[in-house]
């Protein structure tokens, strides 16, 4: 399994990089997604950008309030940075369950959110964080709403010239608890489905809760239904259920040979108890 | 790989019908498809080139469109093959008169085979339901 | 002479000996075929048929022979002088469809070679192989046997329109009156899903003919060299003396390098036409679409019972899906199940019908157990179903239906003599060591409130050491050969092939103990046809049983002629060997095997009768197969909220006979438990409709990880076989079959409260999901 | 084909960062061997690597993979091929002391870093790691082709985590597929390993 031929170049710095990437050059981060498709003839550039030796992007730190993780950041860096496992541990906790060692020692978080699979792991929790993406081009920056970012299956907001350059997570003023509960596919451990749930309870009642979904249709989501019901309730078990059961309400289930649709929407609710459940334990 | 869904479009019947039959709007929604020949009644040749993502693959094929009912439904083949391999989506697809537009509803099968089944199964049901999608939100945007 | 002092060496059989051949493998400097490179080598890569069936009707080479780099180009019409590839198989009115090594004008399944491309590197023929252009008519295709059988079903072979390669029946017993006899009959109609062998290395090969010799050099990755190279120089027209064939370093067969393939033969063919070595290395989706898978069995099983739980007969209908071609072995397979149907028990009645139906799929053949798994997991699934319908405990119902150890050797009612056995014992042992009675108990406790625990259960049994060669293909002796050096080093060359079993050890640690000499002064060769003497190869678990016999029977050769030396040299008519020395009974004067052989080739003087050197050579034709057999327990729990499955103890109590070298045995018992957990619970070749492997990559094939795997309590009983001197029957297998119906078994038990009686494999957790959520349903209703 | 055609080919291209063929003679390199040539554009980048503590340099196009660089080019075969879809972790080798898969890796990627493969396990004077040694102990290899993979894994399994639970070791080993041995084995060999680096 050979690649097709390509120009390949490893700027630097971030400008020379936006430039060429302007130039219509594809960006290739860890190369976890991109290169196996490459490997298929399935995907063939013409001119790779290889943003891995691009220093500044490789950072997680704090600043003003908020987390702000590099997009040359491994899901190994997120996965042991004591940073994140003390103000994040949501983002920490699902970059754990991502693949493999070697995958994780590889793929970055910021080629894993541009590349937007539908069953990839950080985009529940990003939706489930509000977090941010910070996009650049040549001509400027911007961020976008996780929620706004992932468009459709493999989609995203990134316009033609940009590179996801960082994630912004704001750091939680309050007590909040958070989970990630992932159905693996039994082959290639992606996700068949995968809940982040960002809870929190005062006072005996839930004030904030965030519900991220990724694996169960073509694209990440908020699971809003799921967030209204349980905000205001005391959160018993019946409650979560009844909570979770909306998690996939009115979305169009994908199928395929290692879940259906019927079973997927029920792992759906199942895993979003669990993470409800999960997270609130921790809400205190 | 069974595909099958609805779509909803802001057509009466039997417009959405004319449009579906139509080669020039059929060549502009089908996505990806860079020319729509005709070769027979209800047959063209297509060559089409899919960009996800860092996918893309081009295609020569055709599509036929067959046991035409009109306006109430008529099947759909489309075939392409290239060098990642081929696919094929077979299907019939029945219009309804909702709220003065159209539902269609399509119920078929698709089968992908040579490199591009090697993705993994799990990619080529979402991308097919995503091309789908396409379609039928170009075919409502394009017809006017 | 030397000291008669002699400190008996402790003895190296039994004894849990680490490998001799890890430091090459632990260092990164084992040789597998890709690992080889010659001088002027070119790389070939074979167009495929994306496919299952359709007539080609014009290829175009052009512009891959036009591309840089590419040396040649060539599609089936250039192969015409090529020989079909071989199926070593005769049944009673088979059909043999020929085979052309490259798809002339039709393909008959996804992956068929249609062009193959040489070029100056990997790289350079991929890209070329992508340019070829093959204009197919797409034809209908079948991938379900069922469905081959119904009338208007595409022919895969259009000369023969009803898709049936062959059929088969064996009756034993009186049948009729077993049926008409029994109290209760239960009927089950099971599937063995086709699996994919899946070794870590691909299959591949470098050819390098020597024009002027008329002479090939051929590596490839087999577990069978000089079947192979005799299979090989036939379908090219070489002189097989000629023609030698080397099996390097094999990174795992499981059967599916039991095999001669069309990728072998094109190899070989392109390499003379080019006069330059060239390599062919299959890739990992190939390996999907074109390496022989095993199972595939949809069978009809029928069971006759008393009341009282006595087996009165048994009956199977095997739709065997044998796929586009018969490969070497491929129609034999099924009738391995037929054999081994009546497993532990003691039924004299047996009624068994095989159809061999075509497909458009990768043949069948064997695969790890090869047609014993199928018909273990019938027989164990079917003793588990009685049990269920008369209430009766399954271990009770297998203690009272047991050849009992007096009955050894037991003639079954397919014609087997099984050789040795105490299926009680080893059974008691298995279920002492699970705790068996009460896990009953603590499972009444967790069904009452509501949880879904099973204990499953599965004695099996197996034919092993292949085998007698008239049951055999190919011919089932197997050969040694032990020089002892003029050093006293101890050089032995086996007929088998081993690839991971680990025989380099265990041949070392029989010749060091028969010759009293230091494991480190014997050094095991095999696989290579120019210094071995023929030999068979190594698969159905007989590497050890069969060629491990024909290397202690050379060993004793060696000894007798050593005393004949020692006589000479002692100047004594009373001479012994014992543990290294030649020993003057009379006089305890002794010389060493070292100084032995460095007489015996100088050879001043040469003992009368007798010849100069220490060499022997040995072929060794088994009486029987051996039938080793064992008791797998498995207590699992299943999550009725997701149909997930916890196994929370597996314990197995294997009886293989007599154990050489217990790490490697427990090696190859895990291994094995590893496939037959994955036959049940995950691995699955998904065709659909059209013929399309859908799980045709590791992203969709699931088989076992690290994590995914039980912690495995493993025991040993020993009835040594009576079949071969050193008294073992073989392991490579066991593993394999006893674990699928044990797996199985323990779900269906844990399922049982819902009233589920059967579930077909594998076992996924939304099928379970499935099942539980619609019973639980019913039961709301 | 001729090499001379290259020089043609590659005079016509010439970009940014790319470097003309013939810089691979220099390491005493027939032009038959040089790896990945494709037809029709002859652009090779330089890289150097350190590969178990020896420099190398090479001349590479952007498309070859680092596993088939190891390979072919700097002739270290330990490290194998077992799939394309990096699922089997057969090509895992360490890169700046992280594991990772070499099939899912470009060699120009690698350039300047440090690479550890399971050749260089050993010490110089051959003795083994004590990873290599509880392989050897513990059985846990049938085949071998696995096994540098597992190696590899392994080692950086215990070098974050000098006592893992067997939980751990079997997660750790989630990236790495072995058909021969059920694991076990090689859990026992890992437990063996952390136990000696105590």
């Amino acid at each position: 399994m050979i690649p097709n031929t390509f120009d390949y170049t490893a700027p630097a710095t971030l400008k020379n990089a936006l430039a060429l990437i302007g130039e219509g050059g594809k960006p290739l981060a860890g190369g976890m997604s991109l290169i196996p498709m490459m490997k298929l003839r399935l995907a063939s550039p013409k001119h790779l950008i290889d943003v891995g030796r691009i220093a500044e992007l490789n950072y997680i730190r704090e600043q003003d309030g908020k987390l702000h993780i590099g997009a040359n950041a491994t899901h190994y860096d997120v996965e042991s940075s004591s940073l994140l496992q003390g103000k994040c541990p949501l983002l920490a906790e699902t970059a754990a369950r991502i693949g493999d060692i070697q995958v994780r020692n590889r793929g970055t978080l910021g080629g894993s959110v541009a590349h937007a699979d539908p069953s990839a792991d950080y985009p529940a929790a990003l939706q489930a964080l509000e977090a941010g993406i910070t996009l650049m081009s040549a001509s400027g920056a911007r961020t976008v709403p996780a929620a706004d970012f992932f468009v459709d299956t493999f989609t995203t907001a990134l316009e033609p010239g940009e590179l996801v350059t960082e994630v912004v997570v704001p750091i939680e003023a309050g007590l909040t608890g958070t989970s990630y509960q992932k159905f693996l596919q039994s082959a290639s451990g992606f996700a068949v489905v995968g809940i982040a749930a960002r809870v929190r309870r005062e006072a005996g009642k839930i004030t904030l809760a965030r519900i991220g979904v990724t694996g169960v249709s073509g694209i990440s989501y908020r699971a809003i239904k799921t967030e209204q019901a349980l905000e205001g309730k005391a959160g018993t078990d019946a409650e979560i259920a009844a909570a979770a059961a909306l998690v996939a309400d009115g979305v169009e289930a994908s199928a395929d040979l290692h879940a259906s649709a019927v079973y997927r929407l029920h792992l759906a609710s199942n895993y979003a108890a669990r993470a409800i459940r999960a997270a609130l334990s921790r809400s205190v | 790989m069974k595909i099958a869904g609805s779509a909803q479009l802001p057509f009466p019947p039997e417009r959405t019908y004319e449009l579906m039959q139509d080669p020039t709007v059929l060549a502009s929604a089908i996505p990806g498809c860079e020319s729509l020949e005709k070769i027979g009644e209800g047959e063209y040749r297509m060559k089409m080139k899919i960009a996800l993502a860092s996918f893309s693959g081009a295609f020569e094929g055709q599509v036929r469109l067959l046991d035409p009912a009109r306006p109430t439904s008529f099947r759909m083949v489309v075939e392409g093959s290239g060098k990642v391999g081929f696919m094929k989506g077979e299907g019939v697809l029945t219009l309804t008169a909702t709220n003065g537009g159209t539902t269609v509803f399509y119920d078929g099968d698709a089968q992908v085979g040579g490199t591009m089944a090697a993705v993994g199964q799990r990619l080529i049901d979402t991308t097919a339901r995503m091309l789908i999608k396409r379609f039928f939100g170009k075919l409502a945007t394009e017809a006017y | 002479m030397e000291s008669t002092t002699i400190t008996r060496p402790e003895k190296l059989v039994g004894k849990r000996i680490r490998r001799r051949e890890d430091p090459r493998m632990i260092t990164g400097t084992a040789r597998y075929v890709d690992d080889i490179k010659l001088p002027e080598m070119l790389y070939a890569a074979i167009v495929r048929s994306p496919h299952a069936a359709a007539n080609i009707r014009s290829i175009d080479t052009s512009k891959t022979a036009a591309h840089p780099g590419v040396v040649a180009v060539y599609t089936g019409k250039d192969f015409k002088d090529v020989g079909g590839v071989v199926c070593g198989v005769d049944l009673p009115g088979l059909r043999k469809p020929h085979h052309n090594v490259i798809a002339i004008d039709r393909v008959y399944l996804v992956g068929h070679a249609v062009a193959v491309v040489v070029a100056k590197d990997r790289y350079v023929a991929a890209d070329a192989a992508e340019l070829v252009e093959v204009d197919y008519e797409v034809l209908p295709a079948v991938a379900d046997p069922e469905k081959a059988l119904a009338p208007g079903a595409p022919a895969v072979h259009p000369q023969w329109p009803d898709n049936v390669a062959f059929k088969f029946e064996q009756k034993g017993g009186d049948i009729a009156a077993a049926f008409a006899e029994a109290e209760v009959v239960c009927k089950q109609r099971m599937i063995s899903q086709r699996m994919v062998a899946n070794p870590m290395e691909t299959r591949g090969c470098i050819a390098h003919w020597h024009a002027a010799d008329r002479k090939m050099t051929f590596y490839t990755s087999t577990q069978i060299p000089h079947l192979a190279r005799t299979i090989l120089a036939g379908m090219l027209g070489l002189e097989e003396n000629r023609f030698r064939l080397i099996a390097p370093d094999v990174g795992g067969g499981f059967g599916c390098k039991l095999n001669v393939y069309a990728e072998e033969a094109v190899v070989c063919f392109v390499a003379m036409k080019l006069g330059r070595p060239v390599k062919w290395i299959e890739t990992r989706r190939e390996n999907f679409l074109t390496t022989i898978q095993g199972r595939g069995h949809v069978d009809y099983w029928e069971i006759a019972a008393k009341r009282d739980g006595t087996i009165l007969g048994v009956k199977v209908k095997i739709i065997q899906d044998l796929g586009a071609y018969h490969q070497l072995l491929t129609p034999a397979i099924p009738t391995l199940s037929v054999l081994m149907m009546p497993g532990l028990y003691n039924t004299r009645n047996i009624h068994a019908e095989i159809v061999g139906v075509f497909t458009n799929c990768v043949p069948t053949d064997a695969v790890r157990g090869a047609g014993r798994p199928e018909a273990t997991y019938g027989i164990e699934r079917m003793v588990d179903i009685l049990a269920a319908e008369l209430k009766m405990d399954p271990a009770e119902i297998r203690f009272k239906n047991f050849v009992k150890a007096d009955q050894f050797p037991f003639a079954t009612a397919t014609g087997l003599n099984y050789d040795s056995g105490d299926y009680t014992t080893t059974f008691h042992e298995a279920l002492d060591m699970i705790g068996y009675k009460k896990l009953r108990e603590e499972q009444t406790a967790a069904r009452e409130q509501g949880r879904l625990v099973g204990i499953g259960i599965s004695t099996y049994g197996e034919i092993c050491a292949m085998g007698p060669s008239p049951a055999v293909a190919a011919g089932g002796w197997e050969s040694a050969t032990v020089k002892v050096e003029p050093s006293g080093k101890v050089t032995i060359l086996t007929g088998i092939s081993p690839h991971g079993q680990g025989q380099e050890t265990s041949f070392a640690q029989i010749a060091g103990d028969e010759l009293g000499v230091p494991i480190d002064d014997v050094f095991v060769l095999h696989g290579d046809t120019a210094t071995v003497q023929y030999g068979i190869g190594t698969f159905g678990s007989r590497g050890t049983a069969v060629g491990g016999t024909a290397l202690y029977l050379a060993l004793q050769d060696i000894k007798e002629k050593v005393v004949l030396w020692g006589s000479l040299l002692l100047a004594s008519n009373d001479v012994r060997f014992e543990d290294g020395m030649c020993i003057d009974n009379a006089t305890g004067k002794s010389v060493s095997i070292q100084t032995i052989a460095g007489a015996a080739y100088r050879a001043m003087k040469i003992p009368a009768h007798s010849e100069p050197g220490l060499v022997a050579t040995r072929f060794w034709e088994p009486g029987n197969f051996t039938y080793p057999f064992g008791a797998h327990i498995i207590h699992s729990e299943v999550d009725p909220e997701t149909g997930q499955i916890d196994i929370k103890r597996y314990v197995l109590v294997d009886d293989i006979g007599n154990i050489l070298n217990p790490m490697l045995v427990d090696g190859q018992l895990h291994g094995g438990a590893s496939w037959g957990l994955g036959q049940a619970l995950w691995e699955h070749a998904i065709y659909d409709g059209t013929a399309q492997l859908v799980t045709g990559e590791f992203m969709d094939y699931t088989m076992a990880r690290a994590r995914t795997m039980p912690w495995l309590e493993s025991e040993h009983t020993c009835t040594p076989s009576p079949v071969n001197p050193l008294g073992v029957k073989g392991v490579g297998e066991a593993g394999t079959i006893g674990s699928t119906p044990a797996m199985v078994n323990s779900v269906i038990d844990a399922l049982s409260p819902l009233g589920i009686k059967h579930v077909d494999m594998p076992l996924t957790p939304e099928k379970l999901w499935q099942l539980i959520s619609a019973r639980q349903a019913e039961v709301q209703k | 084909m001729e090499v001379s055609s290259y020089r043609e080919d590659s005079d016509a291209t010439g970009s940014y960062r790319i470097r003309r063929y013939p810089g691979l003679t220099g390491f005493g390199r027939q032009r038959d061997d040089v790896y990945c040539t494709s037809g029709d554009l002859r652009m090779t980048q330089s890289i150097s690597v350190t590969i178990n503590g020896k420099p190398y340099k090479h001349d590479v196009e952007p498309r070859l993979l680092l596993v088939h660089y190891l390979r072919e080019v700097a002739g270290l075969t330990g490290t194998h091929i077992g799939c394309e879809t990096s699922l089997c972790g057969a090509c895992t080798v360490e890169v700046n002391g992280r594991a990772i898969k070499s099939c899912t890796m470009f060699a120009v990627q690698a350039d300047g870093a440090n690479i550890l493969t399971v050749e260089g396990l050993a010490e110089a004077g051959g003795k083994l790691h004590r990873i290599q040694e509880g392989f050897w102990n513990e059985h846990g290899l049938q085949c071998g082709f696995c096994t540098p993979g597992m190696l590899m894994v392994s080692k950086q399994i215990l070098d974050r985590n000098p006592s893992p639970s067997e939980i751990k070791i079997r997660e750790g080993l989630d990236g790495n597929l072995c058909r021969c041995t059920g694991y076990q084995h090689i859990v026992k060999a890992v437990q063996a390993a952390a136990k000696a680096g105590v």
